[in-house]
């Protein structure tokens, strides 16, 4: 029964795993990495469901008020590097490397 | 009086106290460096004297705790084999210093331009150096010796790197990484010895026969001796040294060929032989043969270089031939003439590279086609150089001849081929020095020799006392023959070695007669 | 036959200060060489002093051991422990070494006197008399220690003192080359003497000549004693310049005339025959040592007698010759105990007939302006008398004219070959017309004939101080040889040191024997051919180009040739090879190694491209290993 | 939790106190930003931090010789405040201490940092003097994140403490004054793929709950030997566990945002990034891969193995051909995690534990020491656009600046492990740990990417001694106060642990002996 929610949980953090490989919009990388925080959350909650104990529960909230603060912080990275580059796309910005 | 302790302290603090001088005062750092240097052997000869050849193994021993989580100790005492070691180091250290005296300025004509370096720098370094030559054959610990093993890398590497030729930087550092790169698979075998022997020291006496198991010991061998036959070098891991060689100004070569390469056969002898009697009987078949190729190998090499400090460098990795061969070889005589080999080698490389290096000075050139009847317009340099090149190709009535023949007899004794095939190198020998003297020294005189000028005063100081060693223990080796052969035989012993006799023997008759 | 006698231990009398003999010569050497410029206004004088001071101190000691009974005539003390355990340092005086002294000194002086003359404008005159006081010391150091070791010292000391008095003249590259050659072809023979003691040490456990007795070298196999032996003559071969290793002899002409006379002629040439008898111990109870060491004397006595034929250089006629009459000392040596005396005695009396030769070669070319090539002297007996007279009489004693010291040395050989060996015997004596062609030849073509001088040569008689030596050394020329060998009174004399032969051989006046007759004959006809060809036609002064025979002899047998193209080019390119090796080779490898690291290190770090996404995928494909490793190692 | 009651959790306040102190101070400089006039914002931050820094060290020093080390988890068995965790803590406070002081510099800091880059926004925000004092609360923050990260005793409390430490890290990374494009860039990738990473941690996390039913450290190891069947559950869960903590040492394959980061990050953040987070993180990674899965250690040692390897290889060798001073230390960084994952594979064999775990304990201390003090260096050579990166600007600087470049020199030589230098000690600690714990094969990988290592430390020395210095060369700053301490004692702690390292063995020793509470 719970078998479905994992493999769904599975295929979200997949889809937010591959969706950060390929695009390019900074935003939707980082709305991809979001999804899969919450395909975790999907994942505590069934383990929860299958343990017959709360904490997975608990733990999703957790969950969830740290990805709030991680948008907090990454939107703002993101703005700032939007607003000197005039762009979004995580491609751009490769000075860095070698 | 921790006699050891005082030797490996004085230099420290004399390179503190000439690091310390202000700017500018070069005159005063040099002098101040001498000083101590002297200071230093006199005291080493202090110490020597009351070293007795028959009493126990190890004197003037020290030993407290270091670093009691790893079980290590400072502990240091020498026996006779460390002791002529470090008498060599004592000595050759103030002559280096009289002949560095101009070494680390630069020369205007060298590249064009005249580095401003720093003398202070170069005469602290030499100190720190001596230091750590004495440190590491004083040392009875084995991750102490370890520690003085990797640290005498640093002062070399500057001296190389900071006050040599043109292609200095790539030499120090090809010095640096070979080394250390065999320090580091050395360090692998020290802490591996340290475990299996569960003895919960790394003190030199605790540790011989703490190692039973055969591929235990050959695997251990293995480590520690790469590290050496690196540092000594042999054959084929030899050819950072032509290049450290010949960049190295030539001071810093005298104590690096004269000295610190020295520190790898003596860890051959030493901690190889004593500690994995096994496999060192397993190996030694492998490190004659090395030895063997390196001799042939070297001298061959020699005839062929164009530059004069190359040509000595491989010289000494021929010697260094002799001298793997008489530690591998396994019998008393060849033992104690790869000691004293060490010795002598010392001196004699050391007058060869430091004439040599009074020659380039003069010249600003190393390549000997550059030179030409230099015996017509400074006889005394000509002849300096020709007695070190003697000592060089071991003519008899010189020190080095005593060293190796002992070291070829007593290979003889035991292996009867590789000393034949050893001994051509006698031959060669015999070509690279004469060959070399000829171009540089006879014919009629080079256009750019005319202007030379013999040998100063002060040069004279530092070939005098050399020229004096080599022909004293050419005649008379007794004196460091007396010290080294009872270390020599303690060695056999724990080697688990017993000489061969000879066939027919004169012994008793002998003993009637004298 | 009787052995040697043993050798007695004991330091008294003037015996016991022999070793003065050693140290006044090098004292003098060190004195002239450290002493610097200071010395040169007297340094001659103490070098001659020095010399003449050993020649006394052997003179004591010979007439000292001359008073001894014969089987106390072998002598020997330590002076210092050398290498302990293995080797004392002593001296070992008996007939046979104070023999040698005696040569080494007594010639050994007249030659420094001689010097004094010879080179009074060199400017470094000092440093000469200190080179050949540093020879003397090492000479007799050779002769005089107990042991092999210390001998090989003094073998090697006055190959040192030879290298630089046959490079005197450094400055002159042919000079320098010639003294090179010659230390390295002696280190060719020296490796062989080592191994030679390396072989007596392992087996018998001493290197002392005390201890290596003929019961002792008994013990041992034949093939091992062989060995010793061969290897011996190796270094016998080097020294004394026998085939194979006579190249170097020619060249070391180069020399200055004193140098040839004294080194490469009297004494320390004749190192090699020494070292054969005083190793009888081995090379007796070896015969096929024995024989090589025969064969090898023919062949060079021969080899230098037709070198000697074709040579205009008057220094490198009297090498080949040199050359020969060593070769008859060899051989002799290599005949034992019968042998032993006369190669001995043909030993000194030829120290003294060529360095009469030498020395009255180097009073031509003083006279003539250095100038060597015989085709330009001629009709020099009239300028210079005293050299002439000498140079015959030393000519005499060389052919074996009868009754001169070579006739009685020479004939002694080879009658002994004779009885051991027929064909040696007979090519000995072919030799011995080949010497009677080749040094009248060099008669003829210098004092006789005609003029052939240069236009600024105006020949002169040598002072007192260089004829005066001559002439001492003619005397010896014409009387030693039958002072020595009639009576046998040397072979008894060397006995106690070499031992006797079964029965002593009778020694005339004048020799009625067919080899004694063949060998007149032949020299006579040598003398005669060498008369009609040079004495009587006219002397070209140039060299005409001459039969295959002549070029042959004048190439020194294509000796130089054959080291050439067998040694010194192969060694050429395996040292070009063996460089080549160890830069791109071993050292190739090593910085082969750390730019392969470099360059992997350039390429990999490529991959970090700066790329936000292409780094996740690294971490996902770096997580999927992670996964599949886990699940594989877990469920193993 | 049964039945509807619920118990008030019980705190040791007085063991968690140093971590209390540190976030309290935080909250304090973010009141202090919003209330405290521009003009004292700075001068109130900056003693608020030192002292809140200082006080939590002295605090646990007061711990451990007040009260010894505690044996039993604390806040209701979420944070394991241990012998391990002590010392680490008085590592990472220190460190944070020093690299302070190397941040008490206007120098390093965007002014502003809202403003575009090159605009007059930009220009006007510099000469107003303004100042991003938040990097003070934000440091505060995330040191408090460090010091929870290797004590947390549930994977819950990891993971938030992952984030407290990451995040203003992120922010951090972004503030460089100059060059401000590369800074920006740094955070930003610093951001995606720390939040990636995380992303994997959390899924681990969440599968290992899944298999054990509690987030527990103890519960998970004692699920191990009973739950039977979900093993698939347990090594996926534990990989991605593992990507998530290897991450944040920069271990290979997962070490490609260090360079960049390292490269692009204000050079005193740079420092406490590789000092301070890495103890954190090798902290957190010995609490999990002991406590939780150290029965499973079979398993999880040979993959292990690989990283280790990986690590080291990729570190040492990518560094021969850096030419920038900063990514070249990010490099050997990852060669240096990489000879620390040796130690950490050690601790697997149970009889070693204790020696491997020392031996780790004091190699992130040396190894600490001296990467603040070569950051601090790094700070101080600077040409008209900053600090002099590249490191042909580095050439001949022994000459210019004989005191300075001999100890940069000397703390490179630590970093390749010379002996008489702490870093010797180190390496030979851990080493010495793996070769007993049968590793020795690694052990050998390990020597042979040191000397592989030592070539690029020793290449620095030679431009910086050998070379003759360029003509338009950089400059050395005048170091202010902070940073000159900064230097002296990374220099100090550098001789000391080289000569006598016994003190800090034997403290690590002690605090290894009472091992992780399980």
């Amino acid at each position: 029964m719970t078998t479905h929610y994992l493999v769904l949980s599975a295929l979200l953090f997949a889809i937010g795993g591959v969706g950060v490989l390929v695009r390019r919009n900074a935003i939707v990388v980082f709305m991809c990495v979001e999804l899969m925080l919450n395909a975790c959350n999907l994942a505590f909650v069934t383990f929860a469901r299958q343990h017959g104990n709360l904490d997975g529960q608990l733990i999703a909230f957790f969950v969830m008020v740290v990805a709030a603060a991680e948008v907090v912080i990454g939107l703002a990275i993101i703005v700032m590097i939007f607003r000197t580059r005039r762009s979004a796309s995580v491609d751009n910005a490769n000075l860095l490397k070698y | 009086m921790p006699w050891l302790s005082i030797l490996i302290a004085v230099p420290v603090l004399g390179a503190v106290g000439v690091a310390l001088l202000p700017k500018g005062s070069d005159k005063l750092a040099k002098q101040l460096a001498l000083v101590v240097s002297l200071v230093v052997l006199g005291l080493t000869v202090a110490m020597a004297v009351q070293f007795s050849p028959n009493g126990n193994r190890f004197q003037f021993e020290e030993k407290y705790s270091w670093i009691p989580s790893f079980g290590v100790h400072y502990g240091v005492a020498v026996d006779g084999i460390a002791l002529v070691l470090i008498a060599l180091s004592a000595i050759l250290v103030p002559i280096v210093i009289l002949a560095s005296w101009h070494d680390a300025e630069g020369r205007p004509d060298a590249t064009g331009l005249a580095p401003k370096r720093s003398a202070k720098t170069y005469f602290a370094l030499l100190l720190v150096l001596e230091a750590m030559m004495i440190g590491v054959f004083a040392a009875t610990d084995i991750f102490l010796f370890y520690v003085f093993f990797e640290a005498m890398l640093i002062p070399m590497y500057f001296m190389i790197g900071s006050y040599g030729g043109v292609q200095r930087s790539y030499a120090a550092v090809k010095f640096l990484l070979y080394s250390l790169f065999g320090g580091l698979l050395m360090l692998v075998a020290v802490i591996a010895l340290y475990v299996v022997a569960e003895k919960n020291t790394f003190m030199f006496p605790e540790l011989i026969g703490a190692i039973q198991d055969p591929t235990t010991q050959k695997w251990l061998f293995a480590g520690f001796f790469i590290a050496f036959a690196i540092k000594a070098p042999l054959w084929p891991f030899h050819t950072w040294l032509p290049d450290a060689a010949a960049q190295a100004p030539a001071g810093a070569a005298v104590l690096l060929v004269g000295v610190l390469d020295k520190v790898g056969t003596y860890g051959m002898l030493r901690f190889c032989l004593e500690l994995f009697p096994e496999a060192s009987k397993f190996f030694t078949p492998l490190v004659i043969v090395l030895s063997v190729v390196g001799i042939i190998y070297g001298a061959i090499v020699a005839i062929g270089q164009t530059d004069m400090k190359r040509l000595i460098a491989y010289t000494s990795i021929s010697h260094f031939g002799f001298i793997a061969l008489g530690v591998f070889a396994m019998t008393q005589n060849a033992q104690s003439g790869a000691t004293l080999y060490m010795v002598n080698h010392g001196f004699s490389t050391g007058a060869l590279f430091l004439v040599a290096g009074f020659l380039i000075y003069r010249r600003g050139s190393a390549q000997i086609a550059d030179y030409g009847g230099v015996q017509s317009v400074a006889p005394l340099l000509a002849g300096a150089f020709l007695i070190a090149g003697l000592s060089g190709l071991s003519l008899p009535g010189l020190a080095p001849f005593v060293s190796e023949f002992m070291v070829l007899i007593g290979t003889y004794e035991r292996y009867a081929v590789p000393a034949i095939i050893g001994a051509t190198g006698v031959i060669l020998a015999a070509i690279y020095i004469l060959w070399m003297y000829k171009r540089t020294m006879n014919g009629p005189t080079a256009e750019p020799v005319k202007g030379f000028t013999d040998l100063n005063g002060r040069e004279k100081w530092v070939v005098a006392p050399l020229i004096a060693l080599i022909v004293a223990f050419g005649f008379f080796p007794k004196p460091l023959l007396d010290v080294i052969n009872p270390a020599v035989d303690k060695t056999l012993t724990n080697a688990q070695v017993t000489d061969k006799q000879p066939v027919s023997t004169v012994a008793e008759k002998k003993g009637a007669g004298q | 036959m009787q052995s040697p006698a043993e050798i007695v231990q004991h330091s008294g009398g003037v015996i016991g200060v022999s070793w003065l003999m050693i140290a006044l010569p090098l004292l003098g050497a060190a004195i002239l060489l450290l002493g610097g410029r200071r010395t040169n206004k007297w340094g001659h004088f103490l070098g001659v002093a020095m010399s003449l001071g050993a020649f006394v101190v052997a003179v004591l000691s010979f007439v000292e051991l001359t008073g001894l009974d014969p089987d106390q005539r072998r002598r020997a003390f330590e002076l210092f422990e050398f290498i302990p355990g293995m080797v004392n340092m002593g001296m070992l005086i008996d007939p046979l070494s104070i023999s040698f002294a005696l040569l080494i000194t007594g010639v050994g002086s007249l030659i420094h006197i001689y010097s004094i003359g010879y080179m009074s404008h060199d400017r470094d005159r000092r440093r000469f008399f200190a080179y050949l006081n540093l020879f003397v010391a090492a000479m007799l150091l050779l002769v005089l220690s107990d042991n092999y070791v210390g001998l090989f010292i003094g073998w090697e000391g006055v190959g040192l003192a030879s290298y630089l008095l046959i490079g005197f003249w450094q400055h002159k590259p042919s000079a320098a080359t010639a003294a090179q050659k010659a230390f390295i072809v002696n280190r060719v023979g020296d490796f062989g003497l080592l191994i030679g003691i390396f072989t007596i040490w392992t087996t018998f456990g001493s290197l002392a000549f005390a201890d290596l007795t003929q019961q002792v070298t008994g013990q041992a196999s034949e093939g091992t004693l062989t060995a010793i032996g061969l290897l011996l003559l190796l270094g016998a071969c080097g020294k004394s310049a026998q085939l194979p290793l006579q190249s170097w002899l020619l060249d070391a002409m180069e020399g200055p005339t004193p140098v040839s006379a004294l080194i490469h002629a009297a004494t320390m040439v004749t190192a090699g025959v020494y070292l054969v008898v005083r190793s009888g111990a081995f090379f007796e109870q070896a015969p096929t040592a024995q024989l090589v060491v025969t064969i090898v004397g023919v062949a060079t006595l021969l080899a230098g007698a037709i070198i000697g034929c074709a040579k205009d250089d008057i220094k490198k006629g009297l090498a080949g010759s040199t050359m020969s009459q060593i070769g008859y000392m060899m051989l002799g040596a290599g005949l034992g105990p019968a042998g032993y005396a006369f190669a001995i005695g043909h030993l000194i009396t030829h120290g003294f007939f060529k360095a009469n030769m030498f020395l009255g070669a180097g009073s031509v070319m003083h006279a003539m302006n250095d100038e060597v090539d015989m085709r330009r002297y001629g009709a020099l007996f009239p300028v210079m008398k005293v050299t002439a007279v000498t140079f015959i009489i030393g000519y005499l004693a060389i052919i074996g004219f009868p009754m001169l010291s070579g006739y009685y040395t020479k004939e002694g050989i080879i009658e002994t070959a004779m009885e051991h060996n027929a064909i040696l015997g007979w090519l000995a004596v072919l030799g011995a017309g080949l010497t009677g062609f080749y040094m009248s030849r060099m008669i003829f073509m210098t004092f006789f004939g005609k003029k052939r001088w240069a236009d600024d040569a105006h020949p002169h008689e040598s002072p007192a101080v260089m004829t005066w030596p001559l002439v001492i050394l003619s005397i010896g020329s014409i009387g030693l040889g039958a002072f020595l060998i009639l009576g046998n009174r040397f072979m008894n004399f060397l006995s106690p040191a070499v031992g006797l032969p079964q029965e002593l051989p009778e020694t005339h006046v004048f020799g009625f024997g067919p080899a004694a007759l063949a060998t007149l004959a032949l020299v006579a006809a040598g003398a005669a051919l060498a008369w009609f060809r040079y004495g009587a036609a006219e002397v070209p002064a140039v060299a005409p180009r001459g039969s295959f025979l002549t070029t042959f002899a004048r190439r020194d047998l294509y000796g130089d040739a054959l080291n050439e193209a067998l040694l010194m080019r192969p060694g050429q390119w395996l040292t070009r090879i063996a460089v080549f090796f160890d830069n791109r080779g071993v050292d190739g490898l090593v910085n082969g190694l750390a730019a392969g690291i470099g360059g992997t290190s350039g390429r990999l770090r490529r991959v970090q491209n700066g790329y936000v996404r292409s780094y996740a995928l690294s971490i996902l494909f770096g997580a999927a290993a992670v996964v599949g490793a886990l699940l594989y190692v877990g469920n193993m | 939790m049964n039945g509807g009651t619920i118990e008030a959790p019980t705190i040791e306040y007085a063991l968690l106190a140093p971590m209390l102190l540190v976030f309290g101070a935080a909250i304090v400089g973010v009141l202090v930003e919003a209330f405290a006039p521009r003009y004292l914002r700075k001068s109130i931050h900056v003693p608020l931090t030192l002292l809140a820094l200082l006080g939590g060290f002295l605090l646990t020093i007061l711990q451990v010789v007040r009260d010894g080390v505690p044996t039993t988890p604390a806040a209701m068995g979420a944070v394991a405040v241990d012998g391990p965790a002590l010392f680490i803590w008085a590592i990472i406070l220190i460190l944070a201490l020093v690299s302070t002081l190397l941040i008490n510099d206007d120098e390093q800091f965007v002014a502003q940092a809202a403003a575009v880059p090159g605009s007059s926004d930009e220009e006007e925000a510099v000469r107003s003097g303004y100042a991003q004092t938040e990097v003070y609360p934000l440091l505060l923050f995330s040191v408090g994140g460090m010091l929870l990260f290797p004590a947390a005793n549930d994977l819950l409390v990891m993971f938030v403490a992952l984030e407290v430490l990451s995040l203003p890290l992120y922010l951090l990374c972004g503030l460089a004054r100059r060059r401000r494009l590369l800074s920006q860039e740094a955070s930003v990738k610093y951001f995606l793929l720390g939040s990636f990473s995380s992303a994997f941690f959390l899924y681990g996390t969440a599968l290992l709950y899944g298999y054990a039913g509690s987030l527990d450290l103890k519960a998970i190891s004692a699920a191990l030997g009973t739950v039977a069947g979900q093993d698939t559950l347990l090594f996926v869960g534990m990989a991605m566990l593992g990507v998530g903590l290897m991450f944040k040492i920069g271990a290979a394959p997962f070490q490609a945002w260090k360079p960049d980061v390292y490269q692009g990050a204000p050079t005193a953040i740079t420092a406490l990034m590789a000092s301070t987070v890495l103890v954190a993180a090798f902290g957190a990674v010995l609490r999990v891969f002991w406590v939780a899965l150290g029965n499973l250690d079979w398993d999880w040692r040979p993959v292990m193995w690989g990283v280790a390897i990986l690590t080291m290889v990729v570190g040492a060798v990518l560094a021969i051909t850096q030419t920038d001073i900063k990514r070249m230390l990010a490099y050997s960084s990852i060669a240096h995690a990489g000879f620390l994952l040796t130690g950490v594979i050690a601790t697997g064999a149970f009889e070693q534990n204790r020696d491997a775990l020392s031996a780790i304990l004091f190699y992130l201390a040396a190894y600490g020491f001296t990467t603040v003090g070569a950051f601090a260096v790094v700070t101080m050579v600077r040409d008209a656009g900053g600090e002099a990166g590249h490191l042909s600007r580095w050439a001949g600087l022994g000459k210019r600046a004989p005191v300075l470049a001999g100890i940069f020199a000397f703390f490179l030589l630590a970093f390749a492990g010379i002996p008489l230098t702490s870093g010797f000690f180190g390496k030979y600690a851990v080493f010495s740990a793996a070769v007993a714990g049968d590793a020795l094969p690694l052990v050998v990988v390990g020597v042979v990417t040191s000397a592989i290592a030592a070539f690029f430390y020793v290449r620095v020395i030679v431009l910086m001694f050998f070379s003759e210095p360029a003509a338009d060369g950089p400059t050395v700053a005048m170091p202010t106060i902070g940073t000159s301490a900064v230097v002296a004692l990374a220099a100090a702690a550098t001789v000391v642990l080289g000569v006598f390292p016994e003190p800090v063995l034997n403290l690590a020793d002690q605090a290894a002996s009472a091992l992780f509470i399980r």
